[in-house]
């Protein structure tokens, strides 16, 4: 594989994970984010691949299968995944406290707020990362450098999404787009960190993603609501000085 | 229903449409000899005058997948404007002679106006009520005649096709 | 109580160590997997004195194999490295492992519950404890900066059950708000060392290994490698509990139970700060130190202020203690942003004080909401009289906390202030003073309202058994800690240990 | 006869068949839009012809006006159909040759654009019916949402040429394709597809085949027209759908487009050209009435969100198509 065709291919797969990106902050309440959150984590897997081609280290190939099992398949299944209320045990109530029967209400109609200035704001968070991203793409040499603002663009766009996220499931896929963000800039940025952290930050990641799932259950139970997507989180004040 | 799910559908379905007839004969010799620009494309305006919404299901069928009155180059249409056919169904009641003497005269000539349904030929069941003008005959002049309470879906795609003439 | 208890013991230990090279790597690999097989053994055995004591031991074990490695690491003894350079323990490593240990000993035994471990999730609390410190102490003992993340994202994972586990709205939400802000913090981190690693990269020799950025100082583009540096510094610092990244940690340090609350607020900033102090570190090595700082010092005022306005309108109790260590933090933060030797051992033994009293007086607390059922200020009064075994040390921890003579936050506030203002510091140093000041008043109203004073009409006659066993646990890890919190600074023999740990942050005279 | 002059007639001769071809084509378009959406839901369909057969009829037939209506009610269509057909003249589809007078400038399609647009809104506003002022109401503001990702999207995909001009464009990407599977030029073509979507009333901004006139927009527009004004309207707006479809079509797939060249394009070219952008552009009506069956129509307030996503991927195709290439 030639430099061009490398950088070519880099500059493709960045491009569609900063498209799936605009797709999650795209999406309305009731789709699933299952499908932009998959095809960016078969992006990036990519895009280790085509920097382990170009960069002639084997180790990537396997960070790529890494990557592109646990970003590809098991995270995006995760996000989704509901589980279901008999399955899993519920945390019981303090025995202090009484439990508060609540009504289980699942309302037919998700509510969404507009959509306008979560978009309109990425795009504006994009331009931020392009200009933030400058002095790294100084000192990268190579064919990823230019690509680089992506992961930057990323970051930024997976942030607004956790902050404007109102749903369980909303906030869980900022965080990943944060996540993919991060790794993307890895990538680009150094070729991948040592394989022993790379491990340990996979692990990690999928750990936080499973405490959230389990969370983000507890909470439907705790505030009885199972709306598409996880209870509205604006529910969550009880909390505060 | 998933994407995948609609598409595994739609290719079991295949194509429900009954085959097609030969047209009869000629029978609506109502059709006027002008009409005859209206060969091969015919858009309906349907006009209910004050139908008990038997005519409209059926109406309804003649255009749907099962019959499919498009395949003879009738059309269905939101305006009189763009409408070469008013199929006027039920009755024509105190409150809509006048919408629909308007609606035939929205519409450009050369036009045939259809009065589909017992109803709408001769006040069917309906007639002497209170509230009843008469027939569409008595209203507009009428072209051509669908019996039937209400008709069956291929009596109204065979009407049109004699407009049509596909 | 940290030299108290193991000087004896640290100076087998130490003659041992010097002995051969093999101690220091497996007193280190001891002081990792000890509770990581604490927890196994939970797993495993599921008898209920194991699920009682393990955290308990798992505490012990890593006290003592920290104070055996300061020991010998400390006074000029070398580094302790293995597992391929990945894990080393330095002077700080080890202190900050005796700090881990003591602050663990004190929550874990004076949080000894025969009620829960009897419970159905009794193995799953403990299990997660003896988690939560093995990855604290990885998190210390690692010389990869990589690992070190990985090892501080893993304290939210194992502490996010454990702030939920009262169930219930309030538990759950806030173990949703601490993992989502927490991770998203670290993350911030992580994108930072990843700067730093593209940083050293491009200077041709990539590394995130601690040791090798200090000692080659390799030249590495200033601009990447301050972005780096502060981005990691801005995300250790949300897990250190620093405003204005401090949103999550009111709401997890008061809905935690009592132990987990004073084994967090005690122990996982400390170690979160120490990712920081190394950061700190690096800046000073690799660049001017100019960034870094001015984050600590800009980041500890907010935080003395955010702790100050809302320690004063607070009305519950664990709340109030989460803001008081928002405080403390503070307070280490403008310490290590002040930078001189004085300063830096102020604040390093601020960080162990602060630890022994704070997890006292969360264990207290906890007994104060097993006693009269809630944890509102306005709702409890006399206790010293009503229930003079909970009063009486919860006065003496609050006092403490609030650095009254003759605790050892006094003096190391005083001697922080002392460095300050020698260095300059002195509009700092009296924001300082103001802000302690009205935290002072404000939370030494809320506890003298509680503690003195005639006690409500008892309302209910029946005790809860949870007020049985909280009248009955033991008060002897509560009042080891709050002495040696009291003693510590005044053992001038850890001076010469101080001062090598100080070297390692380097402390310029 | 020089060379030069001959060369500027063969690009006159090539522009002319290109509108020919475009005129002829796009009712068949039409009715390949209607025909695939009656099969996907098992109708038999109407034919291809029928498109042809409608327009024929309506030409002869009796224009009427509503009482109350202007000047505008029967300039309003001419202005339609004469946009379409400078569109289908300007905008490279058979070939990327145009006269050198009437540059096929970004700027200059896009007014071009508008012209129609704002006949059409005045057209619906004319005759003073509620449904007609709703409709021009809708239908302006989606276009004013519209055109600047159009000019967005185009301005993304001239920026690796280096001319606002289509033919270029189209040129640059045939001879670097390369760029067609950049992620500015995507990100660019994903944006100007959906501006088209919507600059064409198609779902799902707009249903062309509701009889609701609570949810038309384009319909709700030309209910007061009748006969040959209506035929008028009717083949402006499908010229518009052919030339953008088409357009769309040649910067995904522009091999077989006939190149300015030398002198102007050959008649072996210009014949490839044309059965080429006929293939694609069915090929892409296909996928557009397609896709139209899996879809429903937006909400109109939900048409903005839609409108805005398409601006945002414009506006990173323009950042993208500096930085990334």
């Amino acid at each position: 594989m030639s430099s061009g065709d490398a950088s070519q291919a880099v500059a493709l797969l960045a491009g569609l994970e900063l498209l799936t990106a605009v797709l999650l902050a795209w999406r309305g309440p009731a789709s699933s984010p299952r499908g932009p959150l998959a095809v960016q984590g078969f992006a990036l897997a990519g895009l280790v691949a085509v920097i382990g081609v170009a960069e002639g280290e084997p180790v990537l190939w396997l960070v790529a299968l890494l990557v592109g099992v646990l970003k590809g398949v098991v995270l995006p299944t995760l996000v989704v995944r509901r589980p279901s209320r008999a399955a899993g045990p519920a945390a019981p109530p303090a025995a202090d406290r009484p439990a508060t029967v609540r009504p289980v209400v699942r309302p037919a109609v998700v509510r969404g707020r507009s959509r306008v200035p979560l978009l309109l704001g990425a795009a504006g968070l994009v331009v931020v990362a392009y200009l933030a991203a400058r002095p790294v793409t100084r000192v990268v040499t190579g064919a990823t450098g230019q690509a680089l603002p992506v992961g930057f663009a990323l970051v930024l766009v997976g942030f607004a999404l956790l902050a404007t996220g109102r749903r369980s499931q909303s906030q869980l896929v900022g965080f990943l787009v944060l996540d993919n963000g991060i790794a993307t800039t890895a990538f680009l940025a150094t070729g991948g960190v040592p394989l022993v952290v790379e491990l340990g930050v996979s692990l990690d990641v999928l750990l936080v993603v499973l405490v959230l799932q389990v969370l983000g259950s507890r909470i439907d139970t705790a505030f009885g609501a199972g709306a598409p997507g996880g209870t509205d989180l604006d529910q969550l004040r009880e909390l505060h000085d | 229903m998933s994407l995948r799910g609609w598409l595994s559908l739609a290719r079991r379905t295949g194509r429900i449409a009954e085959p097609a007839v030969p047209r009869g004969a000629d029978s609506a010799g109502a059709a006027r000899a002008d009409a005859g620009i209206l060969a091969g494309s015919v858009q309906v305006r349907h006009v209910d005058a004050g139908s008990c919404n038997g005519c409209e299901i059926e109406v309804a069928a003649a255009f749907g997948p099962v019959h499919d009155g498009e395949r003879y180059g009738a059309r269905l249409v939101a305006s009189p404007r763009h409408a070469d056919v008013v199929l006027v169904t039920g009755v024509v009641t105190r409150n809509m002679a006048e919408p629909l003497r308007r609606t035939v005269d929205a519409t450009p000539r050369p036009r045939l106006v259809v009065a589909m349904g017992d109803c709408a030929r001769d006040c069917g069941v309906f007639a002497g009520g209170y509230g009843v003008v008469g027939a569409v005959k008595d209203v507009v002049d009428v072209d051509l005649e669908i019996p039937g309470c209400p008709p069956r879906p291929e009596a109204v795609v065979e009407a049109l096709r004699t407009v049509t003439r596909r | 109580m940290a030299a108290v208890l193991t000087a004896p013991l640290a100076a087998g230990l130490a003659a041992g160590f010097t002995a051969g090279p093999v101690v220091g790597p497996a007193l280190v690999w001891v002081a990792l997997l000890g509770p990581a097989l604490c927890a196994l053994a939970v797993l495993l055995l599921r008898r209920r004195a194991v699920v009682l004591v393990a955290d308990v031991v798992a505490s012990s074990v890593v006290l003592l194999c920290g104070g055996a490695l300061l020991a010998g690491v400390a006074d000029g003894g070398a580094a302790v490295v293995t597992a391929g350079g990945l894990l080393r323990v330095d002077p700080l490593a080890g202190y900050l492992l005796v700090v881990v240990g003591a602050v663990a000993l004190t929550a874990t035994w004076g949080g000894l519950s025969p009620g829960r471990a009897r419970s159905r999730r009794g193995g799953r609390y403990t299990t997660l404890v003896c988690l939560f410190l093995a990855a604290m102490v990885l998190a210390v003992v690692a010389d990869d900066l990589g690992v070190t993340w990985v090892a501080v994202e893993g304290t939210t994972i194992t502490t996010a059950f454990l702030v939920g586990f009262a169930g219930g709205r309030r538990a759950v939400e806030a173990a949703w708000k601490y993992v989502v802000l927490a991770s998203v913090g670290v993350g911030i981190a992580f994108l930072g060392l990843v700067l730093l690693y593209a940083a050293t990269r491009a200077a041709g020799d990539p590394t995130l290994s601690w040791v090798r950025l200090v000692t080659d100082r390799p030249a590495v583009d200033p601009t990447v490698a301050r972005m780096g540096l502060l981005l990691a510094a801005l995300g250790f610092a949300t897990k250190a509990g620093l405003a204005p990244m401090h949103a999550w940690l009111p709401d997890a340090h008061s809905q935690a139970p009592a132990p987990v609350s004073g084994l967090m607020s005690g122990v996982l900033l400390a170690v979160a700060f120490g990712a920081v102090l190394r950061i700190q570190r690096l800046d000073a090595v690799l660049l001017d130190g100019a960034a870094v700082r001015t984050l600590l010092l800009v980041g500890g005022l907010l935080s003395l202020l955010v702790a100050a306005v809302l320690v004063v309108t607070q009305r519950d109790l664990k709340r109030m203690l989460a803001y008081s260590s928002i405080e403390h933090m503070g307070l280490v933060a403008v310490a290590a942003a002040v930078g001189n030797r004085l300063a830096l051992a102020a604040m390093l033994v601020h960080l162990l004080v602060h630890g022994l009293a704070k997890a006292s007086t969360f264990v207290m607390a906890g007994r104060v909401l097993a006693v009269e059922g809630t944890t509102a200020i306005a709702d409890v009064h006399g206790l010293v009289r009503s229930a003079p075994r909970i009063g009486i040390p919860f006065l003496a921890g609050a006092v403490t906390l609030l650095g009254l003579p003759p605790s050892g936050l006094f003096l190391t506030e005083a001697a922080l202030v002392v460095a300050g203002l020698r260095s300059g510091y002195g509009w700092a140093m009296a924001i300082v003073l103001v802000l302690l000041l009205v935290v002072f008043v404000g939370m030494g109203r809320a506890v003298i309202a509680m503690t003195l004073g005639a006690p409500a009409p008892a309302g209910s006659s029946e005790p809860a058994a949870a007020a049985t066993e909280a009248l009955s646990a033991p008060l002897a890890p509560v009042a080891l800690a709050l002495a040696a919190a009291c003693l510590l600074a005044l053992a001038t023999p850890l001076a010469g240990t101080l001062d090598s740990v100080v070297a390692v942050i380097g402390g310029a005279p | 006869m020089s060379g030069e002059v001959a060369g500027e007639v063969r690009v006159v001769v090539a522009v002319v068949l290109q509108t020919v071809v475009v005129v002829v084509a796009a009712p068949f378009l039409v009715g390949v839009l209607r025909q695939v959406r009656a099969r996907w839901e098992g109708r038999v369909g109407q034919g291809l012809l029928q498109p042809w057969r409608d327009l024929v009829k309506l030409a002869r037939k009796e224009p009427l006006q509503a009482s109350g209506s202007t000047v505008v009610a029967w300039v309003a269509p001419v202005v339609v159909l004469g946009s379409g057909l400078l569109l289908a003249a300007l905008v490279p589809t058979v070939t990327t040759a145009g006269p050198a007078r009437l540059p096929a400038d970004l700027f200059v399609v896009v007014s071009v654009l508008l012209v129609g647009t704002v006949a059409l809104g005045l057209l619906g506003l004319d005759a003073g019916s509620a449904f007609g002022g709703m409709g021009s109401s809708r239908h302006l503001t989606i276009a004013a949402l519209v055109e600047p990702t159009v000019l967005l999207a185009v301005y993304a995909l001239s920026v690796p040429v280096g001319s606002t001009a289509l033919g270029p464009i189209v040129e640059g990407r045939l001879a670097d394709p390369g760029r067609v599977v950049a992620p500015a030029g995507v990100l660019a073509v994903v944006a100007l597809a959906i501006a088209v979507v919507a600059e064409t009333a198609r779902i799902p901004v707009d249903n062309p085949s509701t009889h609701l006139e609570l949810t038309m927009v384009h319909e709700a527009m030309v209910l007061e027209s009748s006969g040959r004004d209506l035929a008028a309207v009717e083949l402006g707006s499908w010229l518009r759908l052919s030339v953008l479809l088409a357009l769309v079509a040649n910067l995904v797939v522009p091999w077989g487009v006939a190149t300015a060249g030398d002198g102007g394009p050959g008649l072996p070219a210009l014949a490839l050209g044309v059965v080429a952008v006929v293939v694609k552009t069915a090929a892409s009506g296909v996928v557009l009435a397609t896709a139209e069956v899996f879809m429903a129509k937006l909400r109109l307030f939900r048409v903005p969100e839609l409108l805005t996503g398409s601006f945002v991927l414009a506006f990173l195709a323009v950042t993208g198509s500096y930085v990334i290439g």
